[in-house]
């Protein structure tokens, strides 16, 4: 088997390599090929061992495959830990993957046209795209395989790069490389204190091996810190919220959020499986993995209960005045990852990962989707621009319909099962903060209906706001586009139901929740198979709310299309608010960005002036500089100084340690 | 014991082979006309290569003495010898082409550099006094001569009376450490100096004493501050295949001497030599990392960086354990590979009449040729310490070594230093990457020296990829010790 | 004052008087003839702990030789001896000062109680001194020696490929090709008619 | 009869000659190398005295082999010196300052 997962693993490492060095050589259609064959043979293996494993009872591997450094007693391993969660995640990722891979060769057929003509890049963007996407599958599956945190650091910093690389794919555009250094940036914050996290679990268990530090969780329990002197933290709660912390950066958490919306920049199959299927959901995959350590710690809980549940509520608010596609799904993204971080907060695992699994089906579909109006329109991205598209789409308004279904958890699809199923674990929760979390949780229903009905009235119904030009263009994309929505689309409403029973029971075993947190045994006792549980769904007060929500879209955007611009006058302070994202963006460009600039500048000069003349301006640079000169006065040139020099360290040597 | 005197001549059956090349082609080279001295390079090539195979199959795998003790083959000898041989190999690849640019392309060249790696191979399998000293000698003599070898060059001349001069009389510190440590305890050979010094008791002042002149000695082979300040003016004045073959693979040859006297012979005077290695670490770190900004020279940068690692190698050996002794290995080892790259850089960048000597000369490198680019990269992030290459994984295990005995202070030190140093060496990225030149003199490249810098600077990334593949050795052969 | 004690006094105030004199001297001939006269003195000492063997060789081998390539350097460079000494004084306290902290320290080690052992050395071997030497040198220590000819060897090639020059415009005679010479070539006869007589 | 440490004080004063010589003498490179060659007779003055007290002649044979070292590190300084004075016509310790910083 062992061989298997490797295989699984450098399949699309072996295609991106030959697409990336050899682009130029094996043209376009080579290096789609082969990057489609290696992730498709990891598609189909992952397929087999989730079968093997989950139907056929095939027990968890885990194991190292290469010993990576042996220091001081401690080793590092590269290894494998395959269990139900990682089989599952691994799915998720090739499945998407695949899909995005198949869609990029419509998507990205006449790419050139993008760039500058005098571009030295432009001839082998193509290449360059496909070879990074495979790359992200192979990092990302790294991360989800692995049995250790250093090898899941690993790969959490590569798909990180992949990511930047992706979002300034254009780089002869400003704007990508402005949010390329923002979410570079955001990022660093919440790797520091993942890597906080790290070290302090390695020195308190001596290893970063999953199973060897699960099996300290007892010593661990108890076990305090002390950071401030006389200040004794219980080290699960810091070690937990430090994890999280990294855990915010990647899975774009308020308030390390900002750079999601930016990621934008990147090509849209990018933002379909980096910025909302597989990237973005490591950290929920994170936590989860790492669920014996945050059951330990009632604090860390508490604070992603409430972390996610704001994300979740006023993510969406933001998204509601958005009039850029990508950027209204992006919002949406935010939203629903704060959905699953709640359930997280609120020892819902199981619930966290099911909402991530759907999420990704149906999120990559809307991206997709997105990405396949974008086309027609000529990379026009304004919704207030289109309109009547259901006339000339036909295949991507009936998927972007169910992918929107899904997104407002219409009873049936699998956004229903899977968000319905946190909101309860949320209301049963005992956590402190879970009152509040469910309130806003429920009340965010009503605001996912409102901005997906919005964008999905303004796109494909009402009046046709392009102009004739595009209108005269406007067709469906070719095969290679509308297969992967089909697919996706057909995951999207079976997923729900079938993989429904994977949220009792046992199904993921490495999940540990601690007896009195239990909320999703307590769900289990209200359930009656998933029939009831979609009949009772039509009576809840969140399928209502949604559907308020959508009547209210369909209301401000079909039915009284004046009526928006009415509400915008009146309220125009709350839209500007939404607009400017609470001011999150403006304030960290205050402090943070014009502090760091500040401070960046100071180094930069600095540097720049030691960089570049040999002078020092500015800083501590300035005084090592000075105190360089002054050394390089010693070395006169004269031998006589230097022998000197041995003669004098000779006799403190002597002084010193014999005559003492 | 004594072994018959046939299987102690098997012993050194390398160094007798690669005695009777140098003997051989001292000889021919005397019968060939200026034009045909690629005969020389080849056989000294040759040379090198047999004498390399002839470690590896003559290895004992186990630690044996000969000639009265006179002689070690260790686990710790074959590797440095095997590093030596190799990296000297690479040393004249890269500087063929500089020494037929500058005439310098003469027999008694690859004699010399031949007679000097037999020193360093001497001094590695040292087991007594008096073969330290004759190895070290060895080495340094034709050191002394090959720094002067560009005779109508005086900057290169000025180098070698400097450190000539200064060499000499570091060799007297040593010797003079030397002869104490003998009349302390009557023997000269490294085991029963060990023994004696360990079973019976000594005045602690007078073992004080002979420390302190043997570290004197070793610490300026080395370049350790303050007995460093030969190392900026040679490096920069010697020619730079000579720079090359100094700065790497001699190295090797003066950390095998420190580790024969200080790990071997006194281990129990470890409380003198740790604090007396400790005040020149610190300032080796200092003065190294510090000085080495103002530079405008490449060699005399990288002459100060030398320096600095030497603070690095020194921790290692400071620890004490045999972790340590086998980080040091591990990461003089690496440094040689680095070095040996980052010279021959410099010298396959000169061209007649123009030596790449100033950190400019890299402007715009990979305008030029990005794939040399490429491997200077590698070579400076290994240097400053930056994952994933070998200098990063060599750095961390100096300091873990160091961290176990309890000196978390030092490790701690040096990890800012080392950040105040990762600066100049990013300094010529930045060269290389960002700054232009406006006429793009292509690099003329032979296909021999391009293949082995690309190999080399691979090897600092594969090394730091796959870090256990070499510390296995190092662990063994410090094990062995 | 034995006799010994006597010798072993007056040949090392020789020693070092002459050694101080080395480094104080103007002339560089002359230095190095104090110096020459320190190795005397030295050899001396040497006898005094029965080391013949090594003092003569220090005589013949190390005055004989090196020092007279010593001299011949000297005097083969032109050097301006005025010249070289100015500066001299202004640096001398500081060296005192270092060389006698050195003195005081090395001392203060060496003349304390630890290298007090074996006051009276008995003539452990009835060998003579050469050849209680030629015993081990080729037996015990014949790796060594085989190091210092290589070491000698590095010397010779060092040394002439550092100060070998071929003038290019020298000139010589190849005797092979004057021995070799034939008759015609050098002698011309030439056939003329013989001049008319003046008037 | 002399206690070893005499000798071994000789020895160390004429070691601080040779050290203090290194570095007073600024001016001719000829006397420092002259310098060197009696900083190693001191060393030798070391082993001999040792050798003699310690019965041990290893201490005699290191210095047989100091002995032939010198010589030969003699004539590589003397000839780097020749090569030196040929480049620079001055053998002036203060001259050699080239390079410095």
């Amino acid at each position: 088997m062992e061989t298997v997962y490797l295989i699984i693993a450098l399949a699309p490492l072996v295609g991106a390599i030959i697409a990336g060095l050899f682009g130029k050589k094996i043209g376009k259609t080579g290096a789609h090929t082969v990057t489609i064959l290696g992730v498709g043979l990891s598609f189909g293996l992952s397929v087999w061992v989730f079968v093997r494993l989950v139907f056929q009872g095939m027990p968890t591997y885990d194991g190292n495959v290469y010993t990576w450094m042996m220091a001081g007693g401690y080793s590092f391993h590269i290894g494998f830990l395959i269990d139900h969660l990682s089989a599952l995640m691994m799915l998720i990722v090739t499945f998407v993957s695949l899909m995005v891979h198949i869609y990029t060769i419509g998507y990205m057929a006449h790419d050139e046209e993008l760039w500058p003509s005098d571009s030295q890049v432009r001839s082998t963007a193509y290449q360059r795209f496909f070879s990074y996407i495979a790359l992200f599958t192979f990092s990302m599956l790294m991360l989800v395989m692995s049995n250790n945190l250093l090898q899941l650091f690993f790969g959490w910093e590569a798909v990180g790069l992949v990511s930047y690389l992706l979002i300034g794919f254009y780089m002869n555009k400003e704007s990508a490389i402005y949010a390329n250094l923002k979410a570079f940036i955001v990022n660093r914050v919440g790797d520091f204190g993942f890597l906080l996290g790290i070290a302090a679990l390695f020195a308190y268990t001596g290893s970063l091996n999953y199973e060897e530090i699960f099996s300290q969780t007892g010593k661990l329990a108890t076990a305090t810190v002390m950071l401030i002197p006389g200040q004794e933290w219980s080290l699960p709660s810091v070690v937990a919220i430090l994890l999280f912390i990294g855990a915010m950066g990647k899975s774009a958490q308020v308030p390390l959020h900002v750079w999601l919306p930016d990621s934008m920049e990147g090509p849209t199959p990018i933002s379909a499986l980096i910025h909302a299927a597989t990237m973005v959901t490591a950290g929920i995959f994170m936590v989860t993995r790492m669920s014996p350590i945050y059951e330990l710690s009632t604090t860390a809980l508490s604070l992603m209960l409430i972390i996610g549940s704001i994300g979740a509520f006023f993510m969406g608010l933001i998204g509601v005045v958005q009039n850029d596609i990508k950027r209204v799904i992006a919002f949406s993204t935010l939203s629903q990852l704060g959905y699953m971080t709640a359930a997280l907060g609120a020892s819902a695992y199981a619930a966290g990962m099911f909402h991530l699994m759907t999420h990704a089906f149906f999120k990559a579909l809307l991206f997709l989707a997105a990405g396949s109006v974008i086309m027609a329109m000529h990379h026009e991205q304004d919704i207030r621009k289109m309109g009547g598209l259901r006339k000339y789409m036909p295949i991507t308004y009936v998927t972007a319909l169910i992918g929107s279904l899904a997104l407002i958890g219409f009873p049936g699809t699998s956004g229903f099962f899977s968000k319905d199923s946190i909101i309860e674990a949320v209301e049963l929760s005992h956590i402190p903060g879970a009152h509040f979390a469910a309130a806003l949780l429920i009340l965010g229903v009503f605001v996912t209906a409102l901005y997906t009905f919005r964008l999905f009235f303004l796109v494909f119904h009402g009046r046709e706001r392009m102009d004739a030009h595009t209108r005269a263009h406007l067709h469906e994309p070719p095969w290679v586009v509308t297969l992967p929505l089909t697919l996706l689309a057909l995951a999207t409403i079976g997923a729900g139901g079938v993989m429904y029973p994977l949220l009792f029971g046992d199904f993921f075993r490495s999940i540990y929740v601690a007896p009195d947190h239990n909320v999703l045994a307590e769900l289990h006792h209200h359930f009656h198979g998933a029939l009831a549980f979609l009949i009772d769904g039509f009576l809840a007060p969140p399928f209502w709310l949604s559907m308020a929500g959508v009547l209210v879209a369909w209301d401000v955007t079909l039915y009284r299309s004046k009526l928006g611009i009415h509400v915008h006058s009146r309220l125009g302070w709350v839209r500007t608010i939404l607009q400017n994202g609470y001011g999150f963006d403006a304030f960290n460009d205050y402090v943070f960005a014009r502090g760091a600039r500040g401070l960046g500048r100071l180094l930069w000069k600095a540097g720049d002036a030691l960089l570049i003349d040999g002078l020092i301006v500015n800083g501590t640079a300035r005084v090592i500089g000075w105190t360089a000169d002054r050394l390089r006065w010693i070395q006169t040139g004269y031998v006589y100084h230097y022998s000197f020099a041995m003669i004098i360290g000779l006799l403190v040597l002597l002084s010193w340690y014999v005559l003492r | 014991m004594a072994l018959p005197l046939a299987k102690q001549f098997a012993l050194m059956v390398p160094e007798l082979f690669l005695l009777g090349m140098i003997c051989a082609i001292l000889v021919i080279d005397v019968f060939l006309k200026n034009s045909q001295r690629n005969v020389t390079y080849w056989l000294s090539q040759f040379s090198l290569l047999i004498t390399g195979i002839l470690v590896l199959t003559m290895n004992p795998g186990e630690r044996i003495t000969g000639f009265d003790g006179a002689f070690v083959s260790d686990p710790f000898s074959v590797l440095l010898k095997l590093f030596v041989v190799g990296i000297t190999i690479a040393v004249f690849v890269y500087s063929r082409p500089y020494m037929r640019d500058r005439e310098l392309f003469r027999g008694e060249y690859f004699v010399l550099g031949l007679a000097g790696v037999l020193g360093m191979m001497v001094l590695i399998s040292a087991h007594s006094l008096l073969t330290i000293y004759l190895g070290l000698e060895l080495m340094s003599l034709a050191l002394y001569a090959m720094v002067a070898f560009q005779r109508d060059s005086g900057r290169a001349s000025e180098a070698a009376m400097k450190y000539f001069v200064l060499g000499a009389l570091a060799s007297g510190l040593l010797l003079y450490g030397m002869s104490i440590l003998y009349g302390l305890t009557g023997s000269l050979d490294i085991t029963r100096i060990a023994i004696n010094l360990a079973h019976s008791p000594h005045p602690e002042v007078a073992v004080g004493l002979a420390v302190v002149f043997i570290v004197s000695g070793v610490a300026f082979k080395l370049g350790a501050v303050p007995f460093h300040m030969w190392i900026p003016d040679v490096y920069e004045g010697a020619p730079t295949s000579v720079t090359l073959y100094m700065g790497s693979v001699t190295k090797i040859a003066a950390f095998a001497m420190v580790i024969r006297l200080l790990a071997e012979a006194l281990p129990s005077a470890h409380i003198h030599w740790g604090g007396m290695l400790e005040l020149l670490i610190v300032l080796s770190l200092a003065v190294g990392n510090v000085i080495a900004i103002a530079q405008t020279s490449i060699k005399r940068m990288l002459a100060y960086s030398t320096i600095s690692h030497v603070g690095f190698v020194f921790m290692g050996v400071f620890a004490g354990t045999d972790a340590g002794y086998a980080a040091a290995t591990y990461y003089v080892l690496v440094y040689a590979l680095m070095s040996a790259g980052a010279f021959g850089m410099i010298a396959l960048l000169s061209r007649k009449g123009f030596e790449a000597e100033n950190i400019e000369d890299f402007k715009g490198l990979n305008q030029r040729s990005p794939w040399l680019a490429f491997m200077m990269l590698l070579i400076m992030f290994s240097m400053a310490g930056i994952p994933p290459t070998v200098g990063f994984y060599a750095k961390l295990v100096v300091l873990q070594a160091v961290v176990q005995v309890d000196q978390p202070w030092l490790a701690l030190y040096a990890v800012i230093m080392s950040v105040i140093g990762a600066f100049y060496y990013l300094r010529v990225v930045k060269f290389m990457y960002f700054d232009k030149v406006e006429e793009v003199v292509p690099v003329r490249l032979k296909l021999d020296a391009g293949i082995l810098m690309s190999f080399n600077g691979l090897a600092l990334l594969a090394l730091g990829m796959f870090p256990s593949v070499l510390m296995v050795y190092c662990t063994a052969a410090a094990g062995g010790l | 004052m034995s006799y010994l004690q006597f010798v072993f006094y007056f040949f090392s105030a020789l020693t070092i008087l002459s050694a101080l004199g080395m480094i104080t001297v103007k002339n560089p001939v002359h230095a190095v003839l104090f110096l020459v006269f320190a190795f005397f003195n030295s050899a001396a000492l040497w006898i005094t702990l029965r080391a013949e063997f090594l003092g003569i060789v220090l005589v013949l081998v190390y005055v004989g030789a090196v020092m007279v390539l010593f001299l011949f350097v000297v005097m083969m460079l032109d050097i301006n001896i005025a010249k070289l000494r100015e500066g001299f004084v202004r640096f001398l306290p500081l060296g005192v000062i270092v060389a006698l902290a050195m003195v005081v320290e090395l001392g203060l080690i060496l003349g304390a109680k630890y290298f007090q052992l074996a006051g009276h050395p008995q003539n452990q071997s009835m060998l003579p001194n050469t050849e209680a030497l030629g015993n081990v040198l080729y037996t015990q220590y014949v790796y060594p020696f085989e190091i210092a000819a290589v070491v000698l060897l590095v010397a010779i090639i060092a040394a002439i490929a550092l100060t070998l020059r071929r003038r290019p415009d020298s000139k010589y005679t190849k005797p092979e090709q004057q021995i070799a010479i034939e008759r015609n070539q050098r002698v011309r006869i030439v056939k003329m008619s013989a001049e008319g007589k003046s008037k | 009869m002399i206690p070893l440490s005499h000798y071994l004080i000789v020895a160390a004063i004429l070691f601080s000659i040779a050290v203090a010589g290194i570095f007073i003498n600024r001016k001719n490179l000829i006397v420092l190398l002259m310098c060197i060659e009696l900083m190693l007779l001191a060393v030798n003055l070391n082993f001999i005295a040792f050798s003699w007290y310690l019965h041990d002649l290893a201490g005699q044979v290191f210095v047989f082999f100091i002995l032939t070292v010198a010589a030969a590190e003699a004539a590589i300084g003397l000839a780097i010196l020749v090569v030196l004075f040929r480049n620079r016509r001055s053998i002036n310790v203060i001259d050699l300052d080239d390079m410095k910083g």
